[in-house]
C-alpha cells in the first residue's frame, strides 16, 4: 500500500507568530533547533500546530534520571484530571474537573502559592450528562485572559491577572445532554469551542465566540442542512463520497440527524498560513448502527474551517456510518513534510480506528493512512476514494460481535500525541483494547444516554492494555514501543532534550528517550495520571515539568466514579477491562512539578 | 384352592403351589403395604388411574379454553390465565396423560402378554411411578399457586428464559419434565428387558404379539428420545437458575439449538404416544376380526421403520425459522415417508377386517373411528410436511386440528377401544356395550365437531395460542361450533366414566377370555392374580389362545415359595435361567421422595441438588441393601 | 386402590394450596397509591430529639413479585437508567450494587431518589414516570443487591452477560 | 375470482351452514391469495387438498366396505373354528395391500416433487428487479417498521402498518427485539420466524390493492393475540404519495386545543417511549407516532383508530390490552381531549 514516498528532510513547524509577539516564528527545521521558544505553555496543545514540543533542553537524556519533585499543589477535586496546566507570565493556571475551578499559582514565589482562585457558577446537575467522567481538558490563554469551558456548556473568559470573570456565555443545554469538556483554542480573536455528548444524542456543534465580548459569532453544526453546517460555496471536499448538498441531513434516516451526535469534544489545530483550523467530530448517536442507516455525515469527520466565519473549507469522513464508536476527534498535528519530493502541508491524525491519516491540510487529500496499532475492524483506506474498507465479520449489530479491535476508545482516544522535529517522530500514547458488543434498541430521552450497545472491553493481543510508541511518518512505521499495563490515557510532551514524558494510570510519571524509547526515569505519584504533562521555563530560568495526577476519565471511571467492577458493562464497557485498576491507584487531584536539582 | 388360569397342567402339588403363590405375592397391609407394592398390575393401574385423572384435568382445561374462545373479545379468562391454561393443557396431555397412560397400559399388559409374573425390575417400576406422581404434583402445585407454566408446552427461549418469564413458572415446567422423563426412562428400560428376556418359552421374536412389538419399539424410542428433552429442559433450567448461557445467543448460545433438541425429542414423542396405540388397534382387530392381523412381518417392519423415521423429521416443526432449501427438501421427504409405513399398517388392518369376521364390539367401533380420524390427520400431516404449505398453516389452528386428529384419533380412540377391550381383564366385568356405542358416537361426533372446523380456522388465518380475537376476522361462529363440539366430547367422557363406575359394580362377569382373543393375557383370570399365572403358559404359535386347550403347554417346576420367574433367550425365548424378582419394598417410595426433594428444591436453590443427592444416597443404600442370592442357574422344566 | 390413590391425590392437592407471592401478576396497577414518603425516607441517621417511635415504615407495594421485579428490569433500560448506572455497576452515575448508599438504600429512599433526583447529576423523574413503575424499578434496583427474594429475581437478561451476580466469578479483567 | 376461490366457496357451502362467516371475510386467509407467493402456495394447497381428499375417501370406502356382508372373509370361508384364512384369500389381500402401498409411494413422490418445485418457485421473487426492502422488528407486542433505502434520507420508521406498492417485490427483513415472533400475512405469504440475533427474510408481493391483515404466529407472551399488522397494498402512485408524506415530520399543531395536546404529550411519560418527528419526542421503546392519525389501528391494531378508542387506550391501556408495556399515565380529564385531538391530528 505504499504508493507514496516520504522523506523527513524538510519538516516544518508552524506556530502562530502574530498572536504572540513574543514568539519567534520558526520557519525551518534548522531554525527550530536553534531558536528556542519562550518556555511558556499558553494553550493545552502547546501551539496551534499541536506538536507539544518544547525547545527547552535543560533536561536531557543524560540528566533526566536526577529529576526531583519541586513542589506540588492539590486541586481539591477527586475526579479525572485531564487538563494541561498553562504557564504564562510566570503564572501557572490549573483547571480542575467539575466544579471547574481555575487556580492561578504564582511561580515567582517559592512553592508557587495560590494567587487567586476562580469558582464559576456551574450547575451541579451537569455531572449527570458527562459521559466519561466530569473532566476538563484545559484552558487557553489569549491577550491577558484565560478562556475555558464549564461542564454545563458555558465558556468563560477570566482575567489572567485578577481572576475576575469577564464574560460567561451559555452555549447549550444540559437537558439536551450537552456538556463541554474540551480545551478551546483562540484563533483570530475567536474562541473556538465545541460540545460533548455523542453518547447523549446531542446535535454536535462547534462555535466561534468572540474573545472580546463573548458573543457567539458563528455556530457550525455537524449534522443537518448545509446552512447549519456552515457549508457554502467554498466547500471543496476532496473525495466524491463527501461531496453533495445537505449531506448532513440526507445521510440519515428521516429526522434522526437532530439527535445524531457528532459533537466536537476534543482538539482543534490551526494553520495561520492557510487560515484554516482543523478538528474532528465524534461518533454518531446512538452507537447502535441499526438505528441510523446511512453514512451519518458529518460524524467522525475531519473538518477544515475558517476561524472568523466558521465556514467549512473541506471535510473528510474517516468513519462513514461509524459502527464502533470511533470518534474522529483525535488531535491533528500540523506538519510540513516533503513527500515524493514535494513539500506538503499535512496534518497527522492518529484516528481511533487505528489508521494514521496523513492528510494534505490544504485540500483534504489523504496521502497515507497506515495502521499504527492493531486493528481488525478495518482492512485499509482506499486512497483513491478515501473510503475505509471495513472487515464485515466485525461489523456490530444486533448479533454479538467478539474480538473486535480496537475497542470503542479506539487505538488512541483523546490522549494527545506529541511531535519532535528533532527525531521526526510522533509520540503516541495509546490503547490496546478489544471488545465484544451487541446492539440493543436505544431509547432517546433528552438528557439521558442514547447508546444502545452492550459492550465489554478487554486487553488486546499481548494482554497489555496500553502502549506508548513512536511513529515515524516518513516510513509509516512504528520505531519503538513500550507496553503498559493500563491504557496510556495521559498526553505526552517531548522536548529538545529528546525526552518524552507521559504518565500511566497506575501512577507512574515516566521519561523515555525520544530516540529509542529507553526508560530513563520514573516517579510514583499519588494517583493515576491521565493529564497532559507540560514543560516550562520558570522565572528562575530552570526547566520544569508539570503534570496533574488524578485518575479518572472514561478509562479511570471505575476508580473515580467508585464503580463496581463486577459489572463489566459499566462505563460503557470500559470497566470490564479496568476492574483491577482499584488495586493500583486511588482517586486523587494533585499537581506535581519536577525539576533538576 | 382357587383356580384362576383357564387351563392348568396336570402336575402334582398344584394346591401347594397355588397357596405358595398366594402367600408370596400377597401385598402388604395398610398404607405401608400400599406404598410398598411392586406388582405390575398394581403399578400399571396406578399409572392408568393417575393418567386418566390427568386426562380429565387436561380436558377441563381444554373446556375453559374453548369457553374463552367461543366468542370474539371474550373476557372469561385473562391472557395470563389463558396462557397458563393452554400451556398446562398441552403439558398435561403430552407428559402427564399420553405417555404415562401408554406406559401404564404397557406395565399392566406386557408381562401378561409375555406370559410372565412381573416386569423385570419391579422396584424400579414402583420408583418410576412415584417419580411420575412427583411430576404431576409439582406441576399442579404450580397451577394452584399461580406458578403454572405460561410459555407454551415447548417453552421456546428466549420467551421461556429468565428475562421474559419471571418467577418460577418455566422452572416448574422444566423440572416436571425431568420427573416424567425419569419415570418414562424407568418404564422403558423395564419394558425392554421384560420383552427381550422374560417372554414365556416358545414366544420367539416372530410370535410376539403386535402390541408387545409396538411397546418394544416405543420403549427404545423413549430411551433415545427422552434424554434429548432432559438436556433441553436442563439447559433451560440452568440458564434460568444458575445463569448459564446455553440458549442465550448473545453469549454464544442459540435459541434454535433448543428448538432442535426439543423437537428431536418432540417429534418422536408423538410416535411414542401413538405406536402403542397402533398396538391396541392390532390387538383389538385380531380379537374382533377373529383372525390374526394380516401381514404380521409387514406390520412389525413398518412399526420399526416408523420408529427410525420418527427421529429424522423433527425439522418440519421449524420450517419457518429460515432453513436452507436443501435441508427443507430433505425433511419434507423424510416427513412424508412416515406416511408410507403408517399407510401399510392401515392397509393391513383393513385387509384383516376384510378377510376376517368382524364382530362389532365397542372397541372395534373405536378402531373404525380411529381409522377415519387418523387417516384424515395423516393427510393433513402430509400437507404439513410440505414446506410451502407448512409456512402457511404452521402454528395455526390447522396444526391444532392436525395434531388432535393424529393424537386423539391415533392414540385416544384406540385407548378407549383398549379400555373397552381390556376392562374385563382388569376388573373381571364387561363394560356396557350399549352405553359404549353411545359413548363412541358421542365422542366421534363431538371430536369431529370440535376439531374439523379448526382446519378452516387455520386456513382463515387464526394463529394458535391466541387468547382472544376480534369479531371482524370472522372466526366467531366456527369457534363457537368447536366449543359446542368440545362440550359434546365432555359428555362422551362423562358417559365413559359412568360406564366404568356402573360396570365395575353391575357389569356382567367376564370370565377369562370374553372376546375369545388370541393373546396370553386372556389365559389369566380376570382380574389377574398378583402372580398372573399359576403355571406360565407356553406360546406354541403366534395366537396361543387359539390353540385348542388340550394342546396347550405350560412351564412347571418354577419355585413358588419365592417370586421366581423364568429368564429366556432373546431370539427364541428358550428357557435360560430362573430369576427371583424382588418383593414389596418401601424403598422405591422413599428414594422417590428424596429425589423429589432434590429436584423441587433445586428450582429454588441449586444447593438442593447436593442435599437431594445425599438424601438419595441413603435412599439407594436402603434399596440395595444386600439380600440373599437372587439367581439360581437351573433349567426349568417345560412340560407339554 | 383406585379410590385410595384418588384420595391421596386430593389430600396432596390440598397441601399445595400454599400461597405464592412471587407469581402474582398485577397487570393493572391500582389507580392511586397514596403515601407520605418525606418522613420515612430519611437520609441521615441522626434524629434530633431521639428516634421517633414507632418508626413509620414505607414498604414497596411491588416488593416480592417476580413479575414486578422483571418489569422493573425492563423499565430500568426503557427509561435509560442503564445508560448511567450500567447494569448496576455504574458509569456516569454511581453503582447500584453496593453496601453504602449516598442517599439511603431503603425502598423509600430509592423512590425519592428517582422521583426527586439528586443534585449531582441524578435527574428528577417525578411528574413523568407513573408511581407504580417507580416502585417496580425500586424493586429491581434492590434485587441487584440481593435485597429481594432470590427466587423472584431474574438471574440475567438475554443479552451479553451483564448480570453482576453471574459475572462475579469472571476474571477481573487483568488478562483475557 | 379464481377457480380456487370458487372451490373454497364450494367447500364451505358443503361443509357448513354458516357459510357467510367463512366466506365474507378473507383479509387474513390462506385460500385468498393476492400475490405470487401466496398464489403458488394456494395452488399447491388445492392440489394436495383434492388428491389427499380423494385418497381419504378411498380409504374410508375401503374401511367401511369391510362392514358389508358380502365382503366378510372374501371367499366366505369359515373362520370361527380355526381363525385361519385360506391361502388364496391371503394372497389376494397381499396383492391388494402391496398395490396400495406402491400407490402410496408413488403419490408421495408426486407430492414431494410438487412441494419442492413450489418451494423453488417461492424463491424466485428476490431475483426480480425494482425491489423494496422493509425492515420489520417484532417487539412485545407490536411491529416496528423501517423502510430501507440505499439513500438513507428515504429511510423512515413507522409501526404496525406496512404500505406496499402493488406488483413490486418486497423484501421483509425480519428482526426481533426480544423473543421469537413470527411474521405472517396469509394473503401474501407464509410465516417467517423473527428470532433474536438473527435476520430472517421473506419476499412478498401483492398484485391487488387492498388491506391484508396479519398477526404474530409464534407465541410471544401475554399479548400474542394482539400483535396485528396490516399490509396495505396500494397502486404505485398512491404508494409514492404515502411514502413521501411519511418522510415529512409531523405537522405543528395549529389550533389551541392541539397545541395544548402537544404540550400534554411532551409533559408526560409519552416522550420517554414515543417518537414524533418534528418535535423533541424521540423515544424508541414504543411505536413511532409521527403520522399516527393516518393509521388504521391503535395498540398494534387491537382496536380501530378512533378518538374514543384512543382515549380509552391512553386512560387505561391495561384494559384494552392487558399486560402490554405501555405505561398507565395519569392524564387528567381536561387534558385528555386535547391530547386525543393532537394525536389524531398527526395525519
Amino acid at each position: 500500500m505504499s504508493c507514496f514516498f516520504l522523506r523527513p528532510t524538510k519538516v516544518l513547524l508552524r506556530a502562530c507568530p502574530f498572536l504572540f509577539s513574543f514568539l519567534v516564528v520558526p520557519t525551518s527545521f534548522a531554525q527550530i533547533q536553534n531558536q528556542p521558544d519562550d518556555g511558556q505553555w499558553v494553550m493545552a496543545a502547546k501551539n496551534h500546530a499541536s506538536t507539544r514540543y518544547s525547545t527547552l533542553n535543560q533536561i536531557t537524556t543524560e540528566n533526566v534520571a536526577s529529576l526531583k519533585l519541586a513542589w506540588t499543589f492539590s486541586t481539591g477535586t477527586l475526579k479525572g484530571q485531564e487538563a494541561a496546566p498553562l504557564v504564562v507570565n510566570n503564572t501557572m493556571y490549573v483547571v480542575t474537573p467539575f466544579p471547574n475551578l481555575l487556580y492561578a499559582l504564582d511561580l515567582t514565589k517559592p512553592g508557587a502559592p495560590l494567587k487567586w482562585m476562580y469558582q464559576p457558577a456551574i450547575e451541579p446537575a451537569s455531572q449527570g450528562v458527562a459521559c466519561c467522567d466530569v473532566v476538563n481538558r484545559g484552558a487557553a490563554y489569549y491577550k491577558g485572559r484565560i478562556y475555558y469551558n464549564l461542564l454545563d456548556v458555558q465558556t468563560v473568559a477570566v482575567d489572567a491577572n485578577t481572576g475576575k470573570e469577564i464574560w460567561r456565555t451559555k452555549l447549550g443545554d444540559i437537558n439536551k445532554g450537552e456538556s463541554m469538556t474540551m480545551a478551546p483554542i483562540v484563533a483570530k480573536g475567536v474562541v473556538i469551542v465545541g460540545n460533548s455528548g455523542g453518547e447523549f444524542g446531542v446535535r454536535g456543534w462547534l462555535a466561534g465566540v468572540d474573545a472580546e465580548t463573548g458573543k457567539v459569532k458563528w455556530r457550525a453544526y455537524a449534522t443537518g442542512p448545509d446552512k447549519d453546517v456552515l457549508i457554502g460555496s467554498n466547500f471543496k471536499p476532496f473525495y466524491k463520497m463527501d461531496q453533495g448538498t445537505d449531506l448532513g441531513m440526507k445521510t440519515w434516516p428521516a429526522d434522526t440527524w437532530k439527535i445524531g451526535g457528532a459533537s466536537a469534544w476534543s482538539w482543534i489545530s490551526y494553520d495561520p498560513d492557510l487560515d484554516l483550523f482543523y478538528y474532528g467530530t465524534s461518533n454518531p448517536s446512538p452507537w447502535n448502527p441499526e438505528q441510523r442507516l446511512g453514512s451519518n455525515k458529518w460524524s467522525s469527520t475531519l473538518f477544515a474551517r475558517r476561524p472568523e466565519t466558521g465556514e467549512a473549507s473541506w471535510a473528510y469522513q474517516m468513519n462513514p456510518h461509524d459502527i464502533h464508536d470511533y470518534d474522529g476527534v483525535n488531535e491533528n498535528v500540523l506538519l510540513d513534510l516533503t513527500i515524493n519530493g514535494r513539500a506538503r502541508k499535512v496534518l497527522a491524525h492518529p484516528d481511533r480506528n487505528g489508521h494514521m491519516y496523513i492528510i494534505d491540510r490544504a485540500t483534504g487529500e489523504v496521502i497515507s493512512a497506515e495502521k499504527y496499532a492493531y486493528s481488525n475492524t478495518s482492512v485499509a483506506v482506499d486512497l483513491k476514494t478515501g473510503e475505509l474498507k471495513l472487515n464485515p465479520t466485525k461489523a456490530t449489530g444486533y448479533n454479538t460481535v467478539r474480538d473486535a479491535c480496537p475497542a470503542p476508545p479506539g487505538s488512541k482516544d483523546w490522549q494527545p500525541s506529541s511531535f519532535s522535529p528533532r527525531t521526526g517522530y510522533l509520540y503516541l500514547p495509546h490503547n490496546n483494547l478489544c471488545y465484544e458488543s451487541q446492539a440493543v434498541q436505544a431509547n432517546y430521552i433528552a438528557g439521558t444516554p442514547f447508546v444502545g450497545m452492550n459492550v465489554r472491553m478487554y486487553a488486546g493481543p499481548g494482554g497489555n492494555r496500553g502502549i506508548m510508541s513512536a511513529w515515524d511518518p516518513a516510513t509509516a512505521k512504528t520505531v519503538w514501543s513500550t507496553d503498559e499495563m493500563f491504557p496510556v490515557w495521559s498526553g505526552t510532551v517531548v522536548t529538545a532534550g529528546d525526552v518524552v514524558f507521559y504518565g500511566t494510570m497506575d501512577g507512574w510519571f515516566k521519561a523515555l528517550d525520544a530516540r529509542n524509547g529507553k526508560p530513563l526515569w520514573k516517579f510514583k505519584v499519588g494517583s493515576g495520571i491521565i493529564g497532559q504533562p507540560v514543560t516550562y521555563k520558570g522565572p528562575d530560568g530552570k526547566q520544569y515539568v508539570a503534570v496533574l495526577s488524578g485518575v479518572g476519565g472514561w478509562s479511570g471511571a471505575v476508580v473515580s466514579g467508585g464503580l463496581n467492577g463486577v459489572d463489566g458493562t459499566g462505563a460503557l464497557g470500559f470497566v470490564n477491562a479496568m476492574s483491577d485498576l482499584g488495586k493500583y491507584t486511588t482517586k486523587g487531584g494533585m499537581l506535581y512539578v519536577f525539576s533538576l536539582p | 384352592m382357587i383356580q384362576t388360569q383357564d387351563v392348568l397342567p396336570n402336575v402334582p402339588n398344584q394346591e401347594e403351589d397355588i397357596s405358595n403363590l398366594e402367600r408370596v405375592w400377597r401385598r402388604g397391609r395398610g398404607l405401608f403395604g400400599w406404598l410398598s407394592v411392586t406388582t405390575h398390575q398394581a403399578i400399571g393401574m396406578r399409572y392408568i388411574v393417575t393418567a386418566f385423572v390427568m386426562l380429565l384435568v387436561g380436558g377441563i382445561e381444554a373446556l375453559l379454553m374453548r369457553i374463552q374462545l367461543a366468542k370474539p373479545n371474550n373476557t372469561f379468562l385473562n391472557p395470563d390465565l389463558y396462557n397458563q391454561i393452554f400451556t398446562t393443557h398441552g403439558t398435561t396431555m403430552m407428559f402427564l396423560f399420553a405417555v404415562p397412560m401408554m406406559e401404564g397400559m404397557a406395565i399392566y399388559l406386557v408381562p401378561l402378554m409375555c406370559g410372565t409374573r412381573n416386569v423385570a425390575f419391579p422396584r424400579l417400576n414402583a420408583f418410576g411411578y412415584w417419580m411420575f406422581l412427583g411430576g404431576v404434583l409439582f406441576l399442579y402445585w404450580g397451577v394452584f399457586t399461580g406458578a403454572a407454566p405460561d410459555m407454551g408446552w415447548f417453552a421456546y427461549p428466549p420467551l421461556s428464559g429468565p428475562q421474559f418469564t419471571p418467577g418460577k413458572r418455566t422452572d416448574v415446567w422444566a423440572q416436571m419434565i425431568t420427573f416424567t422423563e425419569f419415570s418414562a426412562l424407568c418404564v422403558a428400560t423395564e419394558i425392554v428387558v421384560t420383552i427381550l428376556k422374560m417372554r414365556t418359552p416358545g414366544m420367539t421374536l416372530n410370535r410376539i404379539p403386535l402390541y408387545v412389538w409396538s411397546l418394544l419399539i416405543q420403549s427404545f424410542m423413549v430411551i433415545f428420545a427422552m434424554p434429548a428433552i432432559v438436556v433441553a429442559s436442563s439447559y433451560l433450567l440452568s440458564d434460568r437458575t444458575i445463569g448459564t448461557h446455553f440458549v442465550n445467543p448473545a453469549e454464544g448460545g442459540d435459541p434454535l439449538l433448543y428448538q432442535h433438541i426439543f423437537w428431536f425429542f418432540g417429534h418422536p414423542e408423538v410416535y411414542i404416544i401413538f405406536i402403542p396405540a397402533l398396538g391396541f388397534v392390532s390387538a383389538i382387530v385380531s380379537a374382533n376380526a377373529r383372525r390374526e392381523v394380516f401381514g404380521y412381518p409387514a406390520m412389525v417392519l413398518s412399526q420399526i421403520a416408523n420408529g427410525f423415521i420418527a427421529f429424522g423429521l423433527w425439522v418440519h416443526h421449524m420450517f419457518a425459522t429460515g432453513l436452507p432449501q436443501i435441508g427443507e427438501a430433505f425433511f419434507t421427504a423424510s416427513s412424508m415417508m412416515i406416511a408410507i409405513t403408517s399407510g401399510v399398517q392401515i392397509f393391513c388392518w383393513i385387509a384383516t377386517l376384510w378377510t376376517g369376521r368382524p364382530r362389532m364390539t365397542t372397541s372395534l367401533y373405536f378402531v373404525y373411528g380411529f381409522i377415519a380420524i387418523f387417516v384424515l390427520g395423516g393427510m393433513t400431516g402430509v400437507m404439513l410436511a410440505s414446506v410451502p404449505l407448512d409456512l402457511q398453516v404452521h402454528d395455526t389452528y390447522f396444526v391444532i386440528a392436525h395434531f388432535h386428529y393424529v393424537l386423539i384419533g391415533g392414540a385416544v380412540f384406540p385407548l378407549f377401544g383398549a379400555f373397552y377391550h381390556w376392562f374385563p381383564k382388569m376388573t373381571g366385568r364387561l363394560m356396557s356395550e350399549r352405553l359404549g356405542r353411545w359413548n363412541f358416537w358421542v365422542l366421534f361426533i363431538g371430536f369431529n365437531l370440535t376439531f374439523f372446523p379448526m382446519h378452516i380456522l387455520g386456513l382463515k388465518g387464526m394463529p394458535r395460542r391466541v387468547y382472544t380475537y376480534p369479531p371482524e376476522v370472522g372466526w366467531g361462529s366456527i369457534s363457537q361450533l368447536a366449543t359446542l363440539g368440545a362440550f359434546i366430547i365432555a359428555i362422551g367422557g362423562i358417559m365413559f366414566l359412568a360406564n366404568v363406575f356402573m360396570s365395575r359394580k353391575t357389569g356382567s362377569v367376564a370370565g377369562n377370555n370374553p372376546w375369545e382373543a388370541d393373546s396370553l393375557e386372556w389365559a389369566a383370570s380376570s382380574p389377574p392374580a398378583p402372580y398372573n399365572f399359576e403355571y406360565l403358559p407356553v406360546a406354541t404359535t403366534r395366537t396361543p389362545m387359539w390353540v385348542p386347550r388340550e394342546e396347550r403347554a405350560f412351564v412347571t417346576g418354577l419355585r413358588t415359595d419365592r417370586r421366581e420367574v423364568l429368564v429366556t433367550t432373546l431370539m427364541d425365548a428358550e428357557p435360560h435361567h430362573r430369576y427371583v424378582l424382588p418383593g414389596s419394598s418401601i424403598w422405591p417410595f422413599i428414594t422417590a421422595i428424596t429425589v423429589t426433594i432434590g429436584f423441587i428444591g433445586s428450582v429454588f436453590n441449586p444447593w438442593y441438588i447436593i442435599s437431594g443427592s445425599i438424601l438419595t444416597f441413603f435412599g439407594l443404600l436402603g434399596w440395595f441393601w444386600p439380600r440373599r442370592s437372587t439367581e439360581i442357574r437351573d433349567e426349568a422344566g417345560v412340560r407339554a | 386402590m383406585f379410590f385410595r390413590s384418588l384420595s391421596a391425590l386430593t389430600i396432596g392437592a390440598g397441601l399445595f394450596l400454599t400461597g405464592c407471592q412471587r407469581e402474582k401478576r398485577d397487570i393493572r396497577p391500582s389507580p392511586t397509591r397514596l403515601a407520605v414518603y418525606g418522613d420515612a425516607a430519611k437520609e441521615s441517621a441522626l434524629r434530633p430529639g431521639g428516634p421517633i417511635n414507632p418508626q413509620p415504615v414505607v414498604t414497596n407495594p411491588y416488593n416480592s413479585s417476580g413479575y414486578d421485579i422483571s418489569e422493573g428490569q425492563r423499565l430500568f433500560s426503557w427509561y435509560n437508567c442503564n445508560g448511567c448506572h450500567a447494569n448496576g455497576g455504574g458509569a456516569i452515575g454511581p453503582p447500584l450494587i453496593k453496601q453504602q448508599w449516598i442517599y439511603g438504600g431503603e425502598p423509600a429512599n430509592i423512590f425519592d431518589t428517582i422521583i426527586k433526583g439528586r443534585p449531582n447529576g441524578m435527574p428528577a423523574w417525578g411528574g413523568r414516570i407513573p408511581e407504580y413503575q417507580v416502585w417496580q424499578i425500586v424493586a429491581y434496583v434492590r434485587s441487584m443487591n440481593g435485597q429481594q427474594p432470590t427466587s423472584a429475581t431474574p438471574t440475567r437478561p438475554d443479552t451479553i452477560e451483564t448480570n453482576p451476580q453471574t459475572l462475579r466469578n469472571r476474571t477481573s479483567g487483568e488478562t483475557k | 375470482m379464481t377457480s380456487y376461490g370458487r372451490a373454497a366457496k364450494l367447500l364451505c357451502f358443503a361443509a357448513f351452514t354458516d357459510a357467510l362467516a367463512f366466506c365474507a371475510t378473507d383479509a387474513q386467509s390462506v385460500v385468498n391469495p393476492v400475490g405470487p407467493q401466496s398464489g403458488k402456495i394456494a395452488g399447491l394447497w388445492w392440489f394436495f387438498f383434492w388428491l389427499l381428499g380423494a385418497i381419504f375417501l378411498l380409504v374410508m370406502v375401503a374401511a367401511l366396505w369391510t362392514l358389508t356382508r358380502p365382503n366378510r372373509g372374501l371367499a366366505q370361508e369359515p373362520l370361527e373354528g380355526t381363525h385361519q384364512v385360506s391361502q388364496e384369500t391371503e394372497s389376494r389381500a397381499t396383492r391388494v395391500v402391496t398395490g396400495a402401498s406402491i400407490a402410496t409411494v408413488v403419490i408421495l413422490f408426486v407430492l414431494i416433487v410438487a412441494s419442492v418445485s413450489t418451494g423453488k418457485g417461492l424463491a424466485e421473487l428476490p431475483y426480480k428487479k425494482n425491489t423494496l426492502t422493509i425492515e420489520v422488528m417484532g417487539t412485545q407486542w407490536w411491529w416496528n417498521i423501517t423502510y430501507q433505502n440505499s439513500d438513507s434520507s428515504l429511510v423512515f420508521t413507522t409501526a404496525n402498518e406496512i404500505h406496499i406498492p402493488t406488483g413490486r417485490p418486497v423484501q421483509i427483513r425480519g428482526l426481533s427485539n426480544d423473543v421469537i415472533h413470527s411474521f405472517w400475512v396469509p394473503n401474501l405469504h407464509g410465516k417467517a420466524d423473527f428470532i433474536p440475533s438473527r435476520v430472517n427474510t421473506e419476499w412478498i408481493q401483492a398484485d391487488k390493492p387492498g388491506v391484508y391483515r396479519g398477526q404474530c404466529a409464534e407465541f410471544c407472551g401475554l399479548q400474542h393475540a394482539h400483535m396485528i399488522i396490516y399490509v396495505i397494498a396500494e397502486t404505485p402512485e398512491n404508494f409514492r404519495k404515502w411514502y413521501e408524506h411519511q418522510l415529512q415530520p409531523a405537522g405543528q399543531p395549529s389550533d389551541p386545543t392541539t397545541q395544548r395536546g402537544q404540550q400534554v404529550f411532551m409533559n408526560n411519560a409519552c416522550v420517554y417511549c414515543h417518537q414524533i418527528r418534528g418535535t423533541d419526542a424521540a423515544g424508541q421503546n414504543g411505536p413511532d407516532l409521527t403520522h399516527f392519525g393516518s393509521r388504521l389501528g391503535i395498540a398494534a391494531n387491537t382496536v380501530p383508530n378512533t378518538p374514543g378508542n384512543l382515549g380509552g387506550w391512553i386512560a387505561d391501556p391495561q384494559s384494552t390490552k392487558p399486560g402490554n408495556h405501555m405505561a398507565t399515565v395519569a392524564v387528567n380529564s381536561a387534558d385528555m381531549q386535547p391530547l386525543i385531538n393532537y394525536l389524531e391530528s398527526l395525519k
